[in-house]
């Protein structure tokens, strides 16, 4: 059964840097593809540094790198990724009224490939 | 005989057809129904180059076609007459309207009846966002009339509704009544969150059970004497009520603490 | 030779993000065409310049992917945009002012959408805006005289790095002498962000109830009652709030920062629109402020640009001949992923890449004109390309910080590109002639302040 | 591209050359009206038709930072007022704050060819400055917001005056300003620095500057006057719109002496009564003073009935106002030097302070004996859009409409004004007076406002009309710059009009004073600050004269 | 003529022009409905004393009511518009609103409305508020039980006051009998009620009186006590009279009450059924007895 858990995209230093390197440079590409998840969630999950994840739900699906996060430092069942094109893969595209698709907190289903 | 509007040719983008109301169109020929002008994106057309214009308007305007959710703005400002699609319909329906009636058989998109102030709007399938709200900046939504959703809505349902009745038989989405001044809504589906934030007066009428926000206090558990009252008139519109909920008793709860505190939301809890 | 040919730039201005830096100190290699220093610079200005560079050998436009010649790509561009029935311009943040002015020229001539990165950026808070004012400052204010302030949903240590230190929490002003010793710093986010270790107090709320817990600080502020169950609705728990709406109440000059953990989630408009209206009922007991924390540099002066012009700050539409303004109708978003246009210009921006891809699928189906720097997935998948020189580094112009100041930008050193305003104003003079073949005297307002004049012709 | 013209056979009303209604040809070349024309000009018979100068607005929020925050916070008033473009002009909206390019064209649509934006602060100069260049068709300037400057302030509080006048005097080259405004000088300071607190009396010293309000005044008019600005400090005085305010206007225009000085919407600084309670009019008690002072120009700020945009650098009135109706409100604060607030209002009738106010305003334009020194204005959009002129000026020369409409309004008001004894009506030479030809005069523009040879080919041509609201709305024919932009009711060409500023000589070993005080307490870099020449498109100096 | 054993005198009822109020009582069930109503038309029985003269048109089932609970409908009469609605202001707020349960609504459509539920609201102390449902307004008063619902405005209409028929009979026994069985037949009737006591009223009046302060006084015609004193209207065998009084809304169905008390009320030991009237001169309607049968 994948897991459910809250998707925050959001900005960092190193997806702001490696912008500037080219959008078609490899570390933008790795940047954008990582996602930082609470160590214990990983545990309980049976998932290590550096597997691939597919992220899905109703709009599309991703595929993505896992790296732990101190259970301080991010909530359970909350997971990281910085802007890029794997967090577009999931957004829907109504605004309601508003220009602004929803881009933050989607609930997407975790689970591990290969 | 109503005055038929056939769709013949898919708009490429959006038309507006502001035009199309009982208004504009009263003593005039279907020849002459045809030359008056919509707007396909930037060019001015006419709505001939749409849709086949026949019959004679007694009072009803009726369109019928594949396309007319790309048609925006049908019935804005209208006063009176009728007007029935057969079909979906785009954004702005019936916008600032005043008197008159609107009958969709299928779904509307955004902006359903927006600033109206008058005439009923009455929608078989869903709407959109924004249904009876006012456009951005503006304080004050829809001022009287009424709209009904026998489908869901979406978010902003009333926004700064200022009177007036908003009937949903399905669900309605977030923010329901947001800024509301006073006025009615009733929701016998489920409601989104942060329902009735920022209202001053009015209330929000839920035939079931609903998460409030922390602004919200309980009052009491009654049978408000006026909800009979509605409950009769929406059954004569067509809407089901079952007796139970009729019957009550609702949970009253009064908010929004932040505002006026004047306003209230209505849960069933039988 | 490389450092033979070395200028130095002062008081240059880093476009990166929206805090305008304008303090940065460049070396210039003339003859390499780098930047080798930006002292001043944050860590994401220090990458903005280290990683400029110029493709000498791409073409400066391209039509279906083949290298052409500017006047060829700017006649099929005005072309591609007479003939559509409802085009649309967007992008726009990360260019000038007097680019911005002629994009808004010809959607006007066109009428055409226009719209910018704000839509989905701090979008919402400008609805919020329309909706219930703000009360809000230049940055300066903030370093000078406020001693409480507080970062909602917004990580600028990442975002916005100079932030802290050159406005809002260490910096030292006229009544904050002690910079950081004298105000209280607080943080709200969901999660511990690289920001917080700035801050006296870190409040974690719940995903998804910054809204409740704004409301709850609203309504405490007011002395009404609120839930007695806030902890559970926000993770938060009363005392929590209570001490907060004391500290806010009590401060001599407070300000609230924001950013996309608001406007980007469930609420959207709202959850703005309520951190704006607590910051304004708190001048009922103390002056207080609050601000979005813009993202990229000049969005902030689209955002102007269009107002002056338009009357309204994006999503707006000329197609019956004035300007039109509705969210959720003329956003680009919308107008993509409903499939309502027919052409697009897209200037110094990426939908290709950041969009919803319902969106993007619809962008590769259109004729797209793109103006950028550097290849981008829209560039790739447009019609007509233009590269253009970077803004701030090889042109000169204005651009507006998140405070709605101005700055003027200072060239480093040239670009075999034209700027973005040439390409612009040219595009806008041909489609102003397909347009309007009769009144080709009909242009008596001087095109927009010429930033630079010199070498489009290469 | 200016034309050669002959406007021949028109009713000629050009006060400032003694000229009343006769009838006369006036030619145009090169953008200036002359004796003679070289070439052989184009003639245009304005025959039964009033000729006029171009209108000139001394005192209007147009352009700059809280204008533009003014627009971005309506959309539902632009909404209902578009503003179509043509193949000549661009298009916009239009409602109490119209977009850059309707601004321009409305203004040339009522005959106003000139219009002075009369508040930004300086570190909004550059914003404003690129508006005008949007705004079309007339020549425009600006007054930069120095009595609230904390440098300037702090030069006053150690009595330095020589660097007080060579200070003010960089600010206003740094910004590219016309002349100096003070907005509630010394007000800024309780309201920001103390939890929203207001000054009480001119001469209450603040705590943390330690300067009063009445000697900012005083050294503004002083520096101003040394330094030959073509016009004085433009003041709005402390207190506006509170009860009983008379009192510090009147004591503002004590300070002055007899030395020049400007005040801006006097209506709204002529009020009797207790503070708090319901104002009266005072406006006898200030047309007195006005009348009596030669060295004294003032505008009006006519409040006219609808909806209005309350948009000031007085940041403390703005919230005071919001405490009614608790709508959307803008405050913003800029750093060391000013700040201002915004709320969309309306005036209306029945409302006993609304009729008041317009009712003073009336009865000041009635008391006034000088037409030279009393302008037309409603403070655009405070009291009412400029769009309200025609209205405005049928009012003033129309005595039975003016009782029409003073029925209208709240009797209560009007039995506390003495609008209902005065019988006055201005005649055609007096409007022009005081919407062309005494604006001109008090902002020291020695080429506009009137039609002698050599003054700017600025000129509006109305069809003479029984209803003067509709001949003031809709001018036959408007000359700007030599250029013929509206002919026959149409716009025929755009033009973006001059920009219009001083640049007073001041010593620039300043700037050394200036810089320290910047790099602690700006958030900008000095040497990014003041607005360089590139941002001039056409533009005039108008010379200052020590 | 005869109606049976009883001479229907050939004389007319002398009826005024009145305006009149329907009210519609709702409460959560029929006991409550009628004590609001009984106590909104308690002392309202002539204008001359009560201002108004009121009483309960016909008890409504769910199905009759606006908001489908059990109620009573009620008229009230007044000379003018005004008074009706003063009338209605006070006796809604005093004996609607306080009883438990109840919400009242006005049960007539026109184009003459007096302000009552507008006027009502200010009790809720600025909590209440106000629901408009298909171009009616109604307000809501917080009251301890819950909120009472009062309708803003009421028609009023032009009405008919002082239908009377008088039966004079042998016996106080068989006369009272008679008025009984007519009261019960006219009750029957739609938009009329029967002020009196049980609809019934003795102290029949005439104009005037000697003492100068009194408008009115006893009906000296018709006491058979005074019949050796004074010019009397009463047959020698008569010992009792009683008199019927009805209000409508229309004169028809003012008519349609009197004809069906006058066939109710012809009884053995009824002598004669007259009715009263000012010689023509005061009211302006004359409804004649003898018309009433033949129709």
């Amino acid at each position: 059964m994948p897991e459910t858990m809250l998707l925050v995209p959001g900005r960092s230093s190193k997806q702001g840097t490696s912008l500037n390197k080219g959008k078609f440079e490899d570390e933008y590409q790795e940047i954008t593809s990582l996602v930082e998840m609470n160590e214990e969630d990983m545990v309980r999950l049976g998932f290590n540094n550096g597997d691939k994840l597919r992220l899905k739900n109703p709009v599309g699906e991703t595929i993505v790198t896992c790296k732990s996060k101190k259970a301080t430092d991010l909530p359970h069942g909350m997971i990281f990724i910085a802007y890029g094109p794997g967090s577009s893969r999931l957004m829907e595209s109504d605004t309601a009224g508003s220009g602004m698709p929803l881009s933050k907190h989607l609930p997407v289903q975790v689970e591990k490939i290969g | 005989m109503p005055l038929l509007l056939k769709q013949i040719a898919p708009p490429e983008v959006p038309l507006e057809a502001d035009n199309i109301t009982p208004d504009r169109i009263t003593g005039q020929t279907p020849a002459g129904v045809e030359k008056l002008t919509v707007m396909h994106g930037n060019e001015t057309r006419r709505i001939g180059d749409f849709f086949r214009v026949t019959g004679q308007y007694d009072g009803v305007i009726n369109l019928q076609g594949d396309h007319l959710g790309r048609v925006k703005f049908i019935g804005a400002r209208m006063s009176r007459g009728v007007i029935r699609v057969d079909g979906d319909v785009g954004e702005h329906l019936g916008a600032g309207m005043s008197g008159g009636a609107i009958l969709i058989s299928g779904n509307a998109a955004d902006w359903v009846g927006p600033e109206m102030s008058g005439g009923r709007i009455e929608i078989r399938g869903n709407a959109g966002h924004m249904t009876g709200s006012a456009y951005r900046g503006a304080d004050m939504g829809m001022t009287g009339g009424e709209i009904i959703i026998h489908g869901n809505a979406r978010n902003e349902v009333g926004n700064a509704m200022r009177n007036g009745l908003i009937a949903i038989a399905g669900n309605s989405g977030d923010f329901t009544g947001v800024n509301m001044l006073a006025g009615s809504i009733f929701v016998s589906g489920e409601l989104g969150i942060r329902t009735g934030a920022g209202m001053k007066r009015g209330s929000v009428i839920s035939l079931k059970d609903a998460e409030l926000l922390p602004t919200f206090d309980y009052s009491c558990t009654y049978q408000p004497g006026y909800l009979t009252l509605y409950f009769r008139y929406l059954t004569g519109l067509g809407l089901e009520i079952d007796d139970e909920r009729v019957r009550g008793p609702y949970k009253r709860y009064c908010g929004d603490s932040v505002e006026m505190n004047r306003g209230e939301i209505l849960l069933y809890s039988g | 030779m490389s450092g033979e040919n070395v200028k130095i730039v002062e008081n240059a201005t880093c476009t990166f993000c929206g805090c305008v830096c304008d303090d940065m100190v460049l070396t210039v290699d003339l003859d390499q065409k780098r930047i080798t220093k930006a002292k001043n610079a944050c860590i994401l200005g220090r990458a903005w310049y280290a990683e400029h560079y110029i493709e000498e050998d791409a073409p400066a436009a391209m039509i279906d992917g083949k290298p052409a010649s500017i006047d060829e790509a700017v006649e099929e561009a005005a072309k591609t945009l007479v003939d559509a029935k409802f085009p649309i311009t967007y992008g726009l943040s990360d260019t000038t002012c007097e680019a911005q002015k002629q994009a808004v020229a010809i959607a006007d001539i066109i009428k055409g959408s226009i719209d910018t990165t704000t839509s989905v950026c701090h979008g919402p808070s400008g609805i919020a805006f329309q909706g219930v004012g703000e009360s809000t400052m230049t940055l300066g204010e903030v370093k000078n005289r406020a001693d409480l302030v507080i970062y909602w949903g917004g990580n600028p240590a990442e975002s916005h790095p100079r932030h802290f230190g050159r406005y809002a929490v260490t910096a030292k002003g006229m009544f904050t002498p002690r910079g950081k010793k004298d105000r209280t710093v607080v943080v709200v986010d969901v999660r511990k962000t690289p920001s917080v270790p700035a801050a006296n107090q870190f409040i974690q709320v719940k995903p998804g109830k910054d809204f409740e817990l704004l409301w709850a600080l609203r309504a405490l502020v007011k002395n009404r009652k609120i839930s007695p169950n806030i902890e559970e609705i926000t993770g938060v728990s009363l005392e929590t709030i209570q001490a907060l709406v004391d500290k806010m109440k009590n401060c001599r000059y407070g300000a609230l920062f924001f950013g996309m953990g608001l406007t980007m989630t469930r609420g959207r408009h709202f959850n703005s629109g309520a951190l704006i209206a607590l910051a304004t009922d708190l001048n009922e007991y103390t002056h207080f402020v609050a601000k979005p924390v813009r993202g990229h540099g000049n969005v902030t002066g689209a955002d102007n640009v269009m107002s002056w012009q338009t009357g309204y700050p994006f999503g707006v539409n000329f197609s019956r001949g004035f300007p039109r303004f509705n969210p959720g109708e003329f956003t680009t978003v919308d107008l993509l992923a409903k499939k309502d246009v027919d052409a697009a210009l897209i200037i110094a921006s990426d939908p290709a890449s950041n969009f919803p891809q319902a969106a993007i699928d619809h962008l590769a189906g259109i004729p797209v004109v793109s103006l950028d720097t550097k290849a981008t997935m829209t560039s790739k998948l447009a019609h007509v390309a233009f590269r253009t020189a970077t803004y701030g580094i090889n042109t000169a112009g204005t651009v507006y910080r998140m405070d709605d100041v101005p700055i003027t930008l200072r060239k480093a050193f040239d670009s075999p590109f034209p700027t973005d305003e040439e390409i612009l104003t040219a595009i806008k003079k041909r489609v102003r002639a397909l347009k309007f073949p009769k009144n080709q005297a009909g242009d008596k307002v001087p095109p927009g302040r010429a930033s630079q004049k010199e070498h489009w012709k290469h | 591209m200016t034309e050669c013209l002959q406007l021949a056979g028109g009713k000629v009303y050009d006060p400032a050359n003694n000229i009343d209604g006769d009838i006369k040809d006036i030619y145009i070349e090169q953008g200036r009206i002359v004796e003679t024309p070289s070439a052989t000009p184009r003639k245009i018979n304005v025959s039964g038709m009033a000729v006029m100068p171009g209108g000139v607005d001394i005192h209007c929020h147009i352009a700059g930072p809280k204008v533009n925050l003014a627009r971005k916070l309506q959309p539902e008033d632009h909404r209902l007022d578009p503003h179509p473009g043509t193949e000549q002009t661009r298009s916009g909206v239009g409602g109490s704050v119209p977009s850059t390019f309707a601004t321009g064209y409305r203004y040339a649509t009522l005959g106003y060819t000139t219009a002075m934006e009369a508040a930004v602060s300086p570190i909004g100069a550059r914003h404003a400055i690129e508006e005008f260049h949007d705004t079309p068709v007339i020549d425009k300037g600006f007054y930069v917001l120095l009595g609230n400057n904390i440098f300037l302030q702090q030069l006053l509080r150690e009595g330095r005056k020589e660097e007080f006048r060579h200070a003010v005097a960089w600010w206003i080259n740094a910004t590219k300003a016309y002349t100096t405004k003070l907005v509630n000088p010394g007000g800024d300071e309780p309201w920001k620095g103390k939890k929203n607190s207001r000054v009480g009396n001119i001469d209450e010293k603040s705590d943390v500057i330690e300067v009063s309000p009445r000697q900012v005044i005083d050294a503004f008019i002083g520096a101003v006057n040394e330094l030959g600005l073509p016009h004085p400090p433009h003041i709005h005085c402390n207190n506006l719109g509170h009860s009983g305010n008379f009192d510090t206007t009147l004591e503002t225009m004590k300070t002055a002496g007899d030395r020049r000085v400007h005040l801006a919407h006097i209506q709204f600084h002529s009020y009797g009564g207790e503070p708090g309670k319901n104002p009266k009019s005072a406006s006898r008690q200030i047309a007195e003073y006005v009348n009596s002072h030669p060295n004294i120009t003032c505008d009006v700020g006519q409040v006219m009935f609808g909806k209005s945009t309350i948009m000031t650098a007085d940041s403390a009135l703005a919230y005071t106002l919001r405490g009614f109706k608790k709508a959307k409100w803008v405050n913003a604060d800029t750093e060391c030097e000013s700040g201002c607030g915004i709320l969309p209002f309306s005036y209306q009738e029945h409302i006993y302070v609304h009729a008041l106010q317009w009712a003073i305003g009336l009865e000041l334009f009635l008391l006034s004996e000088d037409p030279w020194r009393i302008v037309l204005s409603t403070d655009h959009p405070n009291g009412g859009s400029f769009m309200n002129y025609p209205k405005l000026i049928r009012l003033l020369m129309d005595r039975e409409f003016r009782k029409e409409e003073i029925k209208r309004v709240n009797q209560k008001a009007v039995k506390r004004t003495l609008l209902n004894e005065l019988d006055r009506e201005y005649t055609l030479n007096e409007i022009a007076i005081i919407t062309r030809a005494g604006p001109a005069r008090a902002l020291g523009l020695k080429n506009k406002g009137h039609m002698g040879p050599g003054a700017d080919a600025d000129i509006t041509i109305y069809d003479e009309m029984e209803d003067k609201e509709a001949m003031f709305n809709a001018p036959r024919y408007v000359v700007k710059s030599g250029n013929l932009i509206i002919e026959n009711h149409e716009f025929r060409r755009d033009y973006t009009g001059k920009f219009l500023h001083t640049e007073p000589g001041y010593d620039a070993s300043i700037v050394d004073q200036v810089k320290p005080f910047f790099e602690n307490y700006y958030s900008i870099e000095f040497d990014n600050y003041a607005v360089d020449d590139s941002y001039l498109h056409d533009h005039e100096v108008i010379a200052s004269s020590p | 003529m005869k109606l049976k054993s009883t001479e229907i005198v050939d004389t007319f009822a002398e009826a005024f022009k009145m305006w009149g109020a329907r009210v519609i009582i709702t409460a959560a069930n029929r006991q409550w409905a009628r004590a609001a109503a009984q106590a909104m038309t308690g002392f309202a029985t002539s204008v001359i004393g009560c201002k108004c003269e009121a009483g309960i048109e016909s008890i409504l089932s769910p199905g009759q009511t606006p908001d489908g609970r059990p109620g009573a409908s009620v008229l009230l009469f007044a000379m003018d518009k005004a008074s009706v609605g003063k009338r209605l202001l006070e006796r809604i707020g005093q004996c609607v609103m306080t009883c438990p349960t109840t919400a009242c609504f006005n049960g007539l459509d026109g184009d003459n409305a007096v302000q009552v539920g507008s006027q009502l609201r200010y009790f809720g102390d600025g909590f209440q508020g106000s629901k408009k449902l298909a171009g009616r307004r109604y307000w809501r008063i917080p009251v301890m039980d819950g909120e009472f619902v009062v309708e803003e405005s009421f028609h009023v209409q032009a009405s008919v006051g002082g239908g009377n028929i008088i039966m004079l009979g042998t016996d106080e026994k068989k006369t009272l009998a008679a008025a009984t069985a007519a009261t019960r037949a006219m009750a029957e009737i739609k938009e009329v009620i029967l002020p009196f006591p049980n609809g019934v009223v003795r102290s029949g009046s005439k104009v005037g009186s000697r003492y100068k302060t009194l408008p009115a006084s006893t009906n000296t015609a018709y006491c058979p006590t005074l019949k050796a004193v004074t010019d009397s209207s009463l047959p020698p065998d008569v010992n009792c009279a009683l008199e019927i009084v009805v209000d409508g809304l229309t004169e028809t169905a003012v008519r349609d009450a009197m004809t069906a008390g006058i066939h109710a009320a012809a009884k053995p030991g009824i002598r004669q059924i007259t009715a009263g009237n000012y010689g023509g001169n005061l009211g302006q309607y004359k409804i004649n007895l003898h018309e009433l049968l033949a129709d």
